[in-house]
């Protein structure tokens, strides 16, 4: 990596990377008695991938739903685009333009994969209940807009063929290939992916994360994601931070984690015993 | 103090019909809590097992109207009764059977189906079960006396009267219901703690797949679950049949063991308890107080808003684990 | 969807019967929360026809058909009931539903079928100015009120005031049906009249008996219906409320109300607005032309109950006017129109009762243009738990028309403004 | 060989949206449209409106209605029968109070009114969910009918407590009241019963209907993508509520003509509704005609067999009706448990790779 300052970095590719998009300063989560964020500050800049990495319950899933909103830590702030984001309920930090995946896949099994995707646009359609109810001007217009925004995201994920089928019957790796792309048709500021490869053979793994740089590079969407496997994390991202118990064990580029003496002892289990 | 004191009368009759109100739940909580169904023809199980008792007690010809329109015969009865004891051991016994059957034709073919599926095929079952009973036993309103005794307890009447100045009326019917009921809890505590198929039942009630998979018949769970709840069902029938005779509107029973299922939550049979005698109490308080006020007859709803309020407050029920979303 | 339509369109065919004969439908409830009721009631309205039919040939010669048709007491299977009966022109209905009675008002008026509703439907259809084609004789619901209520003062020596009479009601449009009667009458006789509503269908009534526990009322007067009137006898047993101060309205005093409740109901009134048992010449004929030659209906088992008996009669006054109709018409085939004019020149004397076997059974019925709906005539009868039977205790007792008429006036001209109706009778 | 979505190109994003995509399903729509309107009304007579084919139509909005909310919202409601006594008394009240205006202006109003208290309602649905929701709705059903027996405003004071309603007119034809002929009222029905169709598939395609069926399928994953849960339910238990409003207007005005709460709009209306979308299938506007269909003319056609043809009883016949039902119910569920919708549609898609399955 080269000089980070104010505005960015050059990536070890040559990619510009802008100013800061989302801080988290001293953020704390607890459940009761557990604590499962302890005082962990980082930040994710404009058009980079930033990897949030550590072993099963290390917090990792946590930090990824206060960032989208779905918990609401009870110390620390969440800095979007240079102010604090208030508490808010999920679906206003979705308008904000920050669009998730789900480790557990959450699509939306009672509906085809076109209108799966195409509820990833619901917060561009703004036609009014009357419009929509006698399906005449904006409604029919937007629909068929967006309609064509999503067909270009189906065309760019390569999963023309199963537009039409109800999601149910999709396997795995599809199912995953569909929820990046609902979360994409938000045209997402920020995008995070919970471990976007769980469960993958290696095949659909190199096709992830193929799609995953693509993005990257042709939206230049900036991406947030979760991995515990450190093998794909480190090919992908451009910066990573390392999560054990909560605490924050290591930040920097790959390289540089990677003979963070802290993590490897994470990863091999030394620390704990 | 008049009032007050005929207030404590009001709470205390309350509670006993919060008794009466629980025994009705129970049968629909056994059967959630094994096999995730819910069952709407509890209410139709529960006249049908009181149909049966009588009819078996007084020796009834079952379908006797069906075979004398087929073949002109004009049959009524066999001419024997049947002692009370022995009619309710058949009448299990006929309970049994149908859970058997109902197991063997429904369920069996629906395994793994969503709830809903489930929920709607006891739809099927109660409007199958009402036709079946009016057919098997006919419609009439049938006096149903297997010896419980009714009417007003003279000793509580009496000790009240001297403490309070002023006599309690407590049926005597809803004390052996209360007795019924905590006898019929313990059993069913005992059998799902210490016997081996009351721990299968328990198991396959925490997860299916895994009581499956060490080797737990789910079949001869869910006929067993049934067949309880078909007995549970009789003894409510026995309950509130003896007070109003039975006849078609015993089924409606099931309306009142609703908000108790609200409010102590599908799983839990001490939630049953519990809400019956929260859902009896309240709803004849309100009746006492404001009811007055408001022009009466207001049990029906106020059971439902007294459960809809409580549930906004507390959504998992009252017995119920609290509920954490996640992602 | 095709194959419906053709098997419907054939079956109603089929179910038209020869027009030659007269038509009287029998709107019965054999299943549903009423059943119990409904039974007795179309086994004595059938046999009784049946009767006719066998020993007389009819009615002036011509059969009568009596097509029953099932309404579970739903007004959606009334309405499937009355359109299906339509087709095969009844001369008169007997829907036995306060809730299809009033649905079907508007419509037999239009189509002009004469509505028959003894003892139920619509109070103010006794006013046959307003209501030509309904017919309410002999007595409903508020002379029900009205008559229990001088039960009582004949119990009391003539004087209420400072009593107290509580009236138990189904919380429905027929359970309020006596609330404004009773207010009226207690504001005359100086009653405090306490209402205790209770939802349908009435299976848990203990906040209102305990209310009468404590407020022990003088008098209860009940207006059931269904499972409510057994659980309301249980209680009042339970409480050991006096059984003879508790009276029940007419759909409150069946054997199958009582017989639940055991010998705690023994004492218990209801009123009736005619007799009840087997004792009577008519029965002689019944056993003879329908019972031993396996003509009964349903499962032959109802003869001589109350509602066998409510039914039975209430075929009774629909024959006598249709011989009148005849008489009339100068024909033994009538029409609606022709039924309806036999309604208003009904005229049933105790020495025709006595003629039709049935002497002292019901009060005599005089109708005209202007009153459809008899004299309010009705009387006591008291449950005998030890023999399981309803002996009667009063004679006919007549209700206080001072107050009913105005009441009638009054609704029955309200129905008139509403519907826009002219005054008929002039 | 003609049932083919081959060789009927769609060229656009909006012929690729339309209702019935394949060619011969539009015909055959249209084909429905054309008897129901065209030739129906001609040929109707008391028997098949008053029996049939109204109360038909009028489920049908009913089911609808329910459907909306929980079939494409997944919010089980028993509250139909309140909702339509809501419509139903909201019409008395209007066209009592105001008999010059149109009913179907009366009807639409009545609608709104019944979509408001059906908001008001479906508040707690943020809080509380599946089963517990559906018994909560129970309460607004009772409390309902309670009041609407209780206040006798509601019934213009009327002794009986029974509301009747007056001949009312649309472009001069009695649609309501004694006067009605069979073919008025089955229009009115029909034109509501249409419109509503039109209205339900409409919302039901757009971004509305998404945020419905998000919220059904997971409703927290839809929070985090973006839908507004209190809005989307809200919005779901206004529309459902303005159906089974609409609904219960007509089930009183044209259809009953008079009614008492109780009796016309207890909780067997609610249960009623809620089977006829279950068995007609949840999440489809079909699927609220089959269910509604099946379960108005299923009985009547079991009556008229068993005692016109058969001569049967009325009660044995009326026993075993209920049988029949219920076996019927139970063997649909097993064959097909996703309701006649998915029956009706797994048979078009055989009919669509026929006469080569593979």
């Amino acid at each position: 990596m080269n000089a980070m300052t104010q505005d960015g970095y050059v990536t070890a590719d040559g990619r510009q990377i802008g100013p800061v998009v989302m801080e988290l300063r001293n953020i704390t989560l607890r459940f009761g008695g557990v604590v499962a964020i302890k005082d962990i500050s980082f930040d994710i800049r404009q058009g980079e991938i930033r990897a949030i990495i550590g072993p099963n319950g290390a917090g990792k899933s946590s930090m990824l739903n206060v960032i989208s909103g779905f918990y609401h830590p009870q110390d620390g702030q969440v800095i979007f685009k240079g102010q604090v984001r208030p508490a808010m309920k999920p679906y206003q930090v979705a308008r904000l333009g920050i669009a998730r995946t789900f480790q557990n896949i959450a699509l939306f099994e009672g509906m085809s994969v076109l209108d799966n995707i195409m509820t990833g646009r619901l917060n561009k359609m703004k036609a009014g209940f009357l419009s929509q109810a006698l399906w005449w001007g904006a409604a029919e217009r937007e629909e068929i807009e967006n309609r064509a925004a999503v067909e270009r995201i189906i065309d760019f994920l390569e999963i023309q063929n199963i537009r039409k089928t109800p999601v149910g019957r999709l396997p795995y790796g599809l199912k995953k290939r569909v929820e990046l792309a609902r979360a994409l048709a938000a045209e997402p500021n920020l995008l995070l992916l919970d471990e976007p490869m769980a469960g993958m053979n290696v095949e659909e793994k190199e096709d992830m994360s193929r799609f995953i740089l693509s993005v990257n590079d042709e939206f230049g969407t900036t991406i947030c994601l979760i991995e515990h496997d450190m093998g794909v994390v480190m090919d992908l991202s451009d910066r990573v931070v390392v999560m054990d118990y909560g605490k924050k064990i290591g930040d920097g580029t790959p390289s540089e984690v990677r003979s963070n003496q802290a993590v490897i002892d994470a990863y091999l289990g030394v620390a704990h015993d | 103090m008049d009032q007050f004191i005929f207030g404590m009368e009001v709470v205390m009759n309350g509670l006993m019909t919060g008794v009466m109100y629980a025994l009705v739940a129970l049968g629909f909580v056994l059967i959630f809590k094994a096999s995730g169904v819910f069952n709407y023809a509890q209410g139709v199980m529960a006249l049908f097992a009181a149909l049966t008792l009588v009819g078996i007690q007084n020796g009834q010809v079952p379908f006797a109207h069906l075979i004398n329109a087929t073949f002109g015969t004009s049959l009524h009865h066999f001419g024997w009764t049947v002692p009370a004891v022995l009619a309710v051991a058949l009448t299990a016994l006929v309970m049994v059977l149908l859970a058997f059957l109902i197991e063997k034709l429904v369920l069996q073919h629906l395994v793994g189906q969503e709830p809903i599926i489930l929920f709607m095929a006891t739809i099927g079952l109660a409007y199958f079960l009402e036709g079946l009973g009016d057919v098997m036993w006919g419609a009439d309103i049938k006096t149903l006396n297997v010896g419980l005794p009714q009417g007003i307890s003279d000793g509580i009447e009496e000790v009240t009267a001297t403490w309070f100045g002023y006599g309690f009326f407590i049926d005597r019917l809803d004390l052996w219901a209360t007795l019924i009921a905590a006898m019929l809890v313990a059993a069913l505590v005992a059998f799902a703690q210490y016997t081996k198929q009351g721990r299968a039942m328990r198991a396959v009630a925490d997860d299916h797949q895994a009581a499956m998979s060490v080797g737990i018949s789910l079949r001869f769970i869910w006929v067993m679950v049934w067949s309880i709840a078909g007995f549970v069902a009789l003894v409510a029938g026995i309950m509130w049949g003896t007070k109003s005779g039975v006849q078609f509107s015993l089924s409606l029973i099931a309306l009142k063991a609703l908000p108790v299922l609200m409010l102590g939550g599908f799983t839990s049979i001490p939630g049953a308890i519990v809400g019956g005698l929260i859902i009896g109490v309240g709803e004849k308080l309100f009746e006492f107080t404001i009811g007055p006020m408001v022009g009466g007859a207001t049990e029906n709803w106020f059971a439902y808003v007294l459960a809809l309020i409580f549930l906004v407050f507390r959504p998992q029920g009252l017995f119920g684990e609290r509920i954490i979303e996640r992602v | 969807m095709k194959l419906t339509l053709a098997a419907l369109a054939t079956t109603m065919m089929v179910a038209t019967p020869a027009l030659a004969d007269l038509i009287v439908p029998n709107m019965s409830y054999r299943t549903g929360p009423y059943a119990a009721n409904g039974i007795p009631y179309a086994d004595g309205f059938a046999d009784y026809f049946t009767l006719l039919n066998e020993r007389d040939g009819g009615i002036g010669g011509q059969l009568v058909q009596v097509p029953e048709c099932e309404t579970a007491y739903n007004t959606e299977k009334g309405v499937e009931c009355y359109e299906s009966l339509r087709t095969q022109n009844p001369l008169v209905l007997n829907p036995l539903s306060t809730g299809i009675t009033y649905q079907l008002i508007p419509r037999i008026s239009q189509d002009g079928i004469p509505l028959y509703t003894p003892g139920y439907g619509r109070t103010s259809a006794k006013d046959g100015s307003v209501f030509e084609w309904v017919f309410n004789a002999p007595a409903n619901y508020w002379d029900g009120a009205s008559v229990a209520v001088k039960h009582i003062l004949e119990q009391e020596g003539g004087d209420l005031s400072g009593k107290k009479i509580a009236l138990v009601y189904h919380n429905s449009a027929y359970g309020k049906e006596p609330i404004r009667t009773l207010e009226e009458l207690s504001e005359k006789h100086g009653f405090e009249l306490n209402l205790l509503p209770v939802d349908a269908p009435g299976q848990e009534q203990k906040s209102q008996w305990l209310q009468i526990r404590r407020d022990r009322p003088d008098y209860v007067i009940m207006y059931a219906w269904g499972v409510m009137n057994q659980v309301a006898i249980q209680e009042a047993v339970n409480i050991r409320f006096p059984m003879d101060k508790f009276i029940g309205i007419w759909w409150s005093g069946s054997e199958n109300d009582v017989r639940a409740a055991g010998a705690g109901a023994d004492g218990y009134k209801a009123l009736t607005f005619h007799g009840v048992g087997r004792d009577y010449p008519l029965y002689d004929d019944l056993q003879q032309y329908v019972y031993d030659a396996g003509k009964a209906a349903g499962a032959g088992d109802q003869a001589g109950s109350v509602l066998y008996s409510r039914g039975a009669y209430a075929a009774l006054v629909i024959a006598e006017a249709i011989a009148k109709a005849q008489e009339l018409a100068g024909t033994p085939e009538i029409t609606p129109a022709q039924m309806r004019d036999g309604f208003e020149a009904l005229e049933i004397t105790a020495e025709r009762m006595a003629e039709l076997g049935l002497p002292d059974f019901g009060a005599p019925i005089a109708l005209s243009c202007q009153n459809h709906g008899g004299d309010g005539l009705a009387r006591v009868q008291q449950w005998n738990a030890g023999e399981g039977s309803w002996s009667l205790i009063t004679d006919f007792i007549e209700p206080d028309a001072e107050i009913l008429d105005p009441l009638v006036q009054e609704d029955s001209a309200a129905y008139a403004a509403e519907a826009g109706l002219t005054a008929r009778c002039n | 060989m003609i049932y083919r979505e081959a060789g009927d190109f769609k060229t656009s994003y909006r012929d690729d949206s339309q209702t019935f995509p394949i060619r011969l399903d539009r015909w055959g729509y249209y084909a429905i449209l054309a008897v129901a309107f065209g030739i129906i009304p001609f040929v109707i007579n008391d028997y098949w409106a008053n029996a049939v084919l109204v109360p038909f139509l009028i489920y049908a909005i009913a089911a609808m209605g329910l459907n909306i909310l929980t079939g494409y919202a997944g919010q089980v409601s028993l509250g139909t029968g309140g909702f339509m006594a809501v419509g139903a008394y909201a019409v008395y009240k209007l066209m009592t109070a105001f008999p010059d205006v149109s009913i179907a202006i009366h009807v639409l109003l009545a609608g709104l009114i019944t979509a408001a208290v059906g908001v008001l309602f479906g508040l707690p649905s943020l809080r509380i969910k599946g089963f517990y929701l559906a018994v909560a709705t129970l309460a607004a059903q009772f409390f309902l009918v309670w009041l609407f027996n209780k206040v006798p405003w509601f019934y213009n004071y009327s002794a009986s407590g029974q509301i009747t309603a007056p001949t009312r007119t649309v472009f001069d034809q009695a649609v309501t009241g004694p006067a009605a002929s069979a073919p008025a009222k089955y229009l009115v029905c029909l034109v509501f019963a249409f419109a509503l169709a039109w209205l339900a598939r409409n919302l039901t395609r757009g971004s509305l209907g998404r945020k419905w069926m998000a919220i059904r399928d997971m409703d927290i994953a839809a929070e985090i993508i973006g839908v507004n849960p209190l809005r989307a339910k809200l919005s779901a238990f206004a529309v459902s509520s303005f159906f089974v409003g609409i609904a219960g207007a007509l089930l009183f005005a044209v259809y009953l003509g008079a009614a008492e709460v109780g009796e016309a709009f207890g909780i067997n209306k609610s249960f009623l509704v809620l089977f006829m979308i279950i068995i007609g299938g949840l999440g489809s506007i079909f699927g609220s005609f089959a269910g509604a269909a099946f379960l108005v003319l299923l009985p009547v056609l079991l009556k008229n067999t068993l005692v016109g043809t058969l001569g049967w009883p009325t009660d044995l016949a009326a026993h075993i009706e209920l049988m029949i039902v219920g076996a019927l119910i139970v063997t649909f569920l097993i064959v097909e448990p996703h309701g006649l919708a998915r029956l009706w549609r797994l048979a078009k898609d055989k009919l669509r790779l026929w006469p080569f399955p593979h």
